[in-house]
């Protein structure tokens, strides 16, 4: 038996910045998976339900110095601070309308649950979760296209990125109706890594040596010594995770060529960041 | 025409004089009605808030009429629990501004939630480690509180008075009335406190978070304390504009003297604790989360230092001191300065921990978001204003709020015109 | 809020939150069952 | 009994106990969850069984393998088709979104007639016979020739019926419209000679010097140039792009140089001048070069000296000398032509210098390079039969090149030059420049028959439409082209059943042409499209139907390849651009917007950055040095020689100071009196309506990269 059956998942993904191309493919894909809904204006980004949303950065350089490079931010599906489960949103949910799953690291939300208070919102740094200020409203005979895997919200509720949840269950009930243990890392895959044209995204189990994600990630398994909050952190020195400092520990990491990128994972203060780009995790637990 | 239900010996204006008022009044709550159906039944999206501003003007609204409904379980603690035996005089009034701000936040509250259908789920689904839960269940609570301790109060009016069940009522929930003090001050301990929390356990924003004792953040410590130190500020104000209003003086000096000093050493003593706080979230929590002071400051169109400055200075060692200094704090001029500047502070503080936290970018390529909220959602924020100034005029008119007023006003020269019963 | 919704476990938060809570509830309940059960006490001894 | 008081309260209490201990109160609770969480008006989508299909997108030329998801009937979910030749696996936006398109109500439903300036319903007998009706009168009057057709592309069996058509009804005017392909024909026809196309082996070179081609923007086969490109990093392989604006290309590229817009083939001639100059060419390769190689070196030395390129373009002279050295050095290096998606409007010049940088280092048909063949004819249509009027007709000239020389043929000509058009699969009156004159053009033109899904701008000038099915609920032939190093025909499936009454443009045709009778029925014989296309693909047929692909070629083409560089040596003139103000507007290709003929899905609008659509507002992209007074955010008027449009402006340091770049594939006009289709349309503005034509003389395209423009504050 595999030694890995025993252990908890971790369900994670890596994100090759220098790979993505800010083609969309991973929202339009996010977005047709889950039946997120659309209204006639979506350029108010601020009320606009983007499950994975792309956002552009610049190394704010002038011309002709200027470089850009684009960010996919799914929900980071934080593990919360130590990694305990209490990612930022899901403490504060007063009807447990967002939870943790301890078997597989993914923060759900119970859409017939959650009564629109938002506090999740708030609590949630990186803007991954939405609210519908609207009744989702298909055009005529569009609502054809809808999936019966995930339920289309109601107006009043707040809705997020799943990690294609319903993609591990129906992955989990094959791999049962075929008397298998566990499922292969080809059988869980989110609709975005699957659509990602440029494969910028890596999608697994960081639990799981064998998987891709352990091997860019390669999770220090150790609290990191300057911060006990932070768990997780990656030895890969091209790897980073966004906001890593708070502690939310998220599941979703970058990786990148350029340090210019890297830098905008996180907020340092003057000078900071030159005394610890170097530093990437306790390298003495390889 | 209404003159059976008027205390006795209390002089009110005439019916009609009194219900144009109501209605003009009422005008306004119709207004805000309307918005409030306008959000139930169309939804949030009558509202200016987004995915970025979850949390906006109503939730400032809200925590900030139970900072300043706070001096109804500080005066009601320092009244039965700690026999400050003046604080009778006030107590009344200070338990009906508190009713209308805890029935007000509960109001907006329901009008805030996406799904209001599903309100109870708070209560049924309850996730204990949430403070919203908290606030949900100890502010229920508290209202429930504020309820009794009401309740001898109006069954105190003239006509109500006349049954004898209603009147052994009224007598015995005095003679209890400390128990439900105690409770409610507790209650309010918890809520005061989690609305504080609510702020301060957001870990994934530098802007609000807080270290703290055990599973309390620093703010839990903060907004309790705030509450009852500016909480009776707002009780005086209200107080002083009832007085300016109806043209006679409701409580004694010595009373208001003696509440104000109190607050005064509260706000003196939450100010302290104030500006450590902020020196140590500024030098220590959030330059470890790798931000400067600066950044929740600055490259922005409206949230600037001043609203720092403003808040704890001008709105909070001013008042203080105001209040804390037997000469300025029995000034009258100088006592309405401090007591206005203080409710300013204490809302202002509110503002910055619900709104200025959400208008603070947190991710490096984010940016400052600013909002103004709908008319939809000034319109329900108005509401609980008219709301409150229409129960008071009605509780005033009707009820025996204030046990002082016949002695100062009717006893003395005006006594001998106002006998013709 | 009750031991039988299914997210409600035995654990220390639960019982100190509820505990609190329930307690808070009790004495709000008794006393105001004490205030109603003596005025109507009172009121039939007037009579 | 009497009703006192104390019996009152008791009664009143007790009914509170009871209905306290009943189960009314959980009931109630029930309900009220169950009431309050099933809004009818949100859907509830039916479950079923799942399962996949394979298919292909004909969105863009791209040609990508699609796996559909079903539940039972209906499709819900595209995805790229792991193990595809063409995207093995991924896919863009626009194909995922396909069934946005299918299911859309703003679709057209059935064909249409139009009666003054409103459409009506008609039936699909009665519509075939007036158009077929309409087209003998023109037959009769014995000029065949003006009927002409405009689609989207010459290859493939559809766009082989609509020939068919218009040869055996004796016309030679078919069009296509400016397609990467035909720009790839066009440079391989004027250096190597007819019938031959390019493609580049992205995937295996190691130096990529692009000169504009968005190859993350959608040029070509979009996700296999994404893949490619993302495979760079681990190939080690250099990609240089050479472009005004910081484009998304630009930006993951290992350099970016920017260039004055429309200065690309001097950069090119002033590489190729370095080259000779510095003797860095490949001596084989350049010993079988034709048409001049003297007089071509003499007239670079002369004209496009380092320091003179530069001053042209520019692009320093040390960046000249070190990227012509780079280039040449490389091991398999290659240069890419076509700016933005290489759909627009380009220079025979400069693609033809651009091209000559490969032949220069004898890169053609050699691994990482570029693949000079023959076009693929997989299809074997049998022979048409002619009759007189036919083979008169048909022997005509043409009336003009290209498309755009028709279109200005018809509107400087005062009687009719056309007198029937058919446009399939083409949006001319959208995407061509000067949309206005276009669309002035079509409204000369009698009589218009649009095939279009979409009541777009062309299809609301037409007479007649003839609704074509969605590439969901077709079968059709789909051959990948567009630079791509290999040659993949897929087969589009019919994963849905038509859900509006509308049918395969190849059976429109062929009952058009079944009812002209005589010689074009007969050379019409088949019962369906259908059966048409199992029996011309002949050949591939078994492969298409068993693997939904069949590779015509793959892998590195043998045998030896002309080169002839007459055309460059005769120093053809560099386009300029129209008008004389100081700054320049030119137009910007986005991955997330479609600049062909349909609009982009309401999904794919949505991903649209608020940095290019805002509101109905389009946002334009403009230096802050060029901006002087105004604001980021701010609005201004653009004023060209062709229009005028408010805009919005957003300060970007990635453009060119003096350039102006504005995105393609907004500002589509698709409402109707009838039906609003407000997701997509009259959203920002159509860049086509301030870009006129610029017609390179020699090869008669419109080469307008650009136009010049004022900017004031608005």
């Amino acid at each position: 038996m595999k030694q890995n059956n025993n252990k908890a998942h971790k369900f994670g993904m890596v994100i090759d910045l220098d790979k993505c191309t800010g083609c969309g493919s991973c929202m339009v894909s996010c977005m047709s998976e889950n039946n997120v809904p659309f209204k006639e204006d979506e350029s108010n980004k601020k009320d606009s339900i983007t499950w994975m949303r792309v956002y552009k950065l610049t190394n704010g350089k002038s011309f002709p110095d200027t470089e850009i490079a684009y960010l996919p931010r799914p929900c980071q599906h934080c593990g919360g601070k130590g990694d305990h489960g209490h990612s930022p949103c899901v403490s504060v949910c007063p009807a447990v309308a967002t939870d943790y799953g301890y078997d597989t690291g993914i923060v759900s939300q119970i859409y017939t649950r959650c009564f629109g208070c938002r506090y999740c919102m708030g609590a949630c740094p990186y803007h991954a979760r939405y609210f519908n200020w609207w009744d989702p409203k298909w055009p005529e005979g569009m609502e054809n296209y809808l999936s019966p895997d995930v339920s289309p919200r109601m107006r009043g509720v707040v809705e997020k990125c799943s990690f294609c949840y319903h993609r591990y269950q129906a992955a989990k009930d094959t791999a049962y109706y075929e008397g298998r243990d566990d499922i292969e890392e080809h059988e869980y895959q989110t609709a975005c890594a699957t659509a990602c044209p440029a494969g910028a995204i890596v999608f697994g189990d960081l639990n799981n040596p064998a998987h891709q994600v352990h091997q860019i990630v390669k999770p220090d398994p150790h609290p990191d010594p300057r911060n006990k909050h932070i768990v997780g952190k990656s030895r890969n020195p091209k790897v980073f995770r966004l906001l890593e400092r708070l502690g939310t520990n998220p599941k979703v990491y970058y990786l990148s060529e350029r340090e210019w990128v890297r830098k905008q994972g996180d907020n340092y203060l003057d000078g900071e960041w030159d005394k610890i780009k170097n530093y990437h995790g306790a390298s003495s637990h390889d | 025409m209404d003159s059976a239900l008027i205390p006795e010996g209390a002089k009110r204006c005439s019916f009609p004089k009194f219900a144009i008022g109501v209605a003009i009044v009422s005008a306004v709550v119709l207004w805000g009605v309307f918005a409030m159906f306008l959000c139930w039944f169309k939804g949030l999206n009558q509202t200016n808030m987004n995915d970025y501003y979850g949390f906006a003007l109503w939730i400032w609204a809200d925590l900030a009429v139970i900072a300043v409904g706070g001096g109804a379980f500080f005066t009601g603690l320092l009244r039965y629990i700690f026999k400050i035996d003046e604080l009778k005089n006030i107590i009344n009034f200070a338990v009906i501004i508190g009713f209308i701000c805890y029935s007000s936040a509960l109001l907006i509250l329901a009008i805030d939630i996406g799904q209001p259908l599903r309100g109870w789920f708070i209560f049924w689904h309850a996730n204990v480690h949430s403070m919203l839960t908290e606030v949900a269940f100890c502010l229920s609570a508290y209202f429930a509180v504020l309820t009794i301790e009401f309740i001898p109060n109006i069954l105190e009016n003239r006509q109500a008075n006349k049954v004898p069940f209603f009147h052994h009522l009224a007598h015995n929930m005095h003679g209890v009335m400390a128990v439900f003090a105690a409770t409610g001050a507790f209650l309010s301990f918890f809520h005061q406190g989690s609305l504080g929390g609510v702020a301060g356990v957001l870990y994934g924003r530098p802007f609000a978070v807080r270290e703290g004792l055990l599973i309390w953040p620093w703010t839990f410590f903060l907004f309790t304390w705030s509450a009852a130190a500016f909480g009776p500020c707002f009780t005086l104000l209200v107080t002083k504009i009832t007085e300016t209003v109806t043209g006679k003086k409701l409580v004694k000096d010595n009373v208001v003297h003696l509440l104000a000093k109190i607050s005064g050493w509260m706000i003196v003593t939450y100010i302290i604790a104030k500006i450590i706080d902020t020196i140590y979230w500024a030098m220590v929590t959030a330059p470890s989360l790798g931000f400067s002071l600066s950044h929740f400051y600055t490259s922005n169109g409206f949230y600037g230092y001043w609203i720092l400055i403003t808040e704890i200075v001008l709105c909070g060692v001013v008042p203080g001191v105001l209040l804390v200094m037997k000469s300025t704090r029995e000034n009258p001029t100088l006592r309405l300065i401090a007591i206005i500047l203080g409710v300013i502070g204490v809302c202002l503080n509110r503002w910055v921990m619900v709104l200025q936290i959400m208008a603070v970018p947190v991710m490096s390529f984010d940016t400052w978001a600013l909002y103004f909220p709908s008319w939809q959602e000034i319109a329900t924020t108005v509401l609980p204003v008219a709301y409150g100034i229409i129960l008071i005029s009605v509780a005033y008119r009707y009820l025996p709020v204030f046990p002082q007023e016949h002695e100062l006003n009717y006893s003395v020269e005006v006594e001998p015109v106002t006998e013709p019963e | 809020m009750f031991p039988f919704s299914f997210e409600w476990v035995w654990d220390i938060g639960h019982a100190i939150f509820f505990g609190g809570f329930w307690y808070a509830i009790s004495i709000l309940g008794a006393g105001m069952t004490f205030v109603v059960l003596k005025a109507a006490y009172d009121t039939m001894n007037d009579s | 009994m009497k009703v006192d008081r104390r019996s009152f309260l008791g009664l009143g209490l007790g009914a509170v106990a009871g209905v306290a201990v009943s189960p009314i109160g959980i009931k109630l609770t029930d309900d009220s969850s169950i009431w309050s969480q099933n809004w009818p008006w949100t859907p509830v989508p039916v479950d079923g069984e799942v399962t996949y299909e394979s298919s292909v997108c004909s969105l863009c030329p791209g040609s990508c393998g699609l796996s559909v998801r079903k539940i039972d009937d209906r499709p819900v979910k595209i995805e790229g088709l792991a193990g595809h030749p063409v995207n093995g696996g991924g896919a863009c936006l626009h194909g995922i979104s396909g069934l946005q398109y299918l299911y859309d109500p703003a679709r057209v439903k059935t064909p249409l007639k139009k009666n003054g300036d409103k459409f009506e319903e008609i039936s699909w007998d009665d519509a075939i016979a007036l158009v077929a009706g309409k087209l003998a009168d023109i037959r009769k009057s014995g000029s065949p020739e003006k009927l002409a057709c405009i689609a989207d592309k010459e290859q493939g069996s559809v766009s082989g019926l609509f020939q068919r058509l218009l040869k055996t009804f004796g016309s030679p005017n078919f069009y296509t419209m400016p397609s990467l392909e035909s720009y790839l024909e066009l440079t391989a026809e004027v250096l190597h000679g007819e019938g031959m196309t390019i493609g580049f082996d992205l995937e295996n070179s190691d130096f990529v010097l692009s000169f504009g081609a968005g190859i993350i923007e959608g040029w070509g086969s979009p996700v296999n140039c994404f893949k490619a490109n993302a495979s760079r990093k681990e190939r080690h392989a250099k990609l240089y792009q050479i472009e005004s604006r910081l484009s998304n290309t630009a930006a993951n590229a290992d350099k970016w140089i920017p260039i004055k817009p429309g200065t690309e083939a001097d950069l090119a001639l002033g590489l190729c001048a370095v080259i000779l100059e510095n003797k860095l060419f490949n001596s084989m390769a350049v010993a079988n070069f034709r048409g001049g190689l003297n007089k071509l070196a003499a007239a670079l030395q002369k004209n496009y000296s380092p320091s003179k390129t530069a001053e042209i373009t520019g692009v320093k002279v040390s960046d000249i000398e070190k990227m012509a050295t780079l280039f040449a050095k490389a091991k398999m290096p290659v240069a890419v032509f076509g700016k933005g998606r290489g759909d627009g409007a380009q220079s025979l010049k400069e693609l033809a210098a651009v091209h000559t940088l490969n032949c220069l280092v004898g890169n053609i048909n050699k691994k990482g390079g570029a693949f000079v063949q023959l076009k693929s004819d997989y299809l074997e249509f049998p022979d048409e039969s002619m009759d007189s009027i036919a083979d008169a007709g048909f022997a005509k000239n043409k009336t003009g090149r290209y498309v755009s020389q028709l279109i200005e043929k018809v509107n400087e000509s005062s009687k009719p030059v056309v007198e029937a058009l058919f446009v399939y699969n083409a949006n001319p009156c959208y995407s061509l420049h000067d949309a206005k004159s276009v669309k002035q053009a079509v409204g000369k033109v009698p009589f218009v028959v649009s095939f279009s899904s979409f009541l777009d701008e062309t299809a609301k000038e037409a007479d007649i439409i003839l609704p074509s099915h969605t590439f969901l609920e077709r079968l059709e032939d789909v051959p990948s082209g567009a630079g791509l190093a290999k040659t993949v025909v897929g087969l589009t499936k019919p994963v849905s059943q038509p859900v509006f009454n509308t049918k395969n443009p190849g059976d429109a045709v062929i009952l058009i042409a079944k009812a002209l009778e005589g010689s074009i029925a007969q050379s019409f014989e088949w019962e369906s499209y259908d059966e048409c296309l199992e029996s011309v693909a002949g050949g591939i047929w078994d492969s298409l139907s068993e693997d939904g692909y069949a590779i015509i070629s793959e892998g590195i083409p043998s045998g030896f390849v002309a080169v002839n560089v007459s055309y460059l040596a005769d120093n053809p003139a560099t386009i300029q651009a129209q008008g004389d103000d100081e700054l320049i507007l030119i137009p910007i290709d986005n991955m997330r917007l479609i600049n062909a003929g349909i609009a982009a899905s309401p999904f794919a609008i949505k991903t649209v950055s608020d940095n290019v659509l805002k509101g109905s507002d389009s946002v334009v992209e403009i230096n802050p040095l060029t901006a002087r007074g105004l604001k980021d955010r701010g609005y201004a008027t653009l004023t060209t020689p062709i229009g005028k449009a408010r805009v919005m402006i957003n300060l970007n340091e990635g453009m060119m100071p003096g350039v102006i770049g504005m995105v393609k594939g907004l500002g589509h006009t698709l409402n109707t009196k009838h039906m609003s289709n407000k997701y997509v349309s009259n959203k920002g503005i159509n860049v086509n309506d301030l870009i006129g034509p610029v017609i390179e003389s020699g090869s008669g395209l419109d080469a307008a990269f650009g136009i010049k423009v004022k900017i004031f504050k608005a």
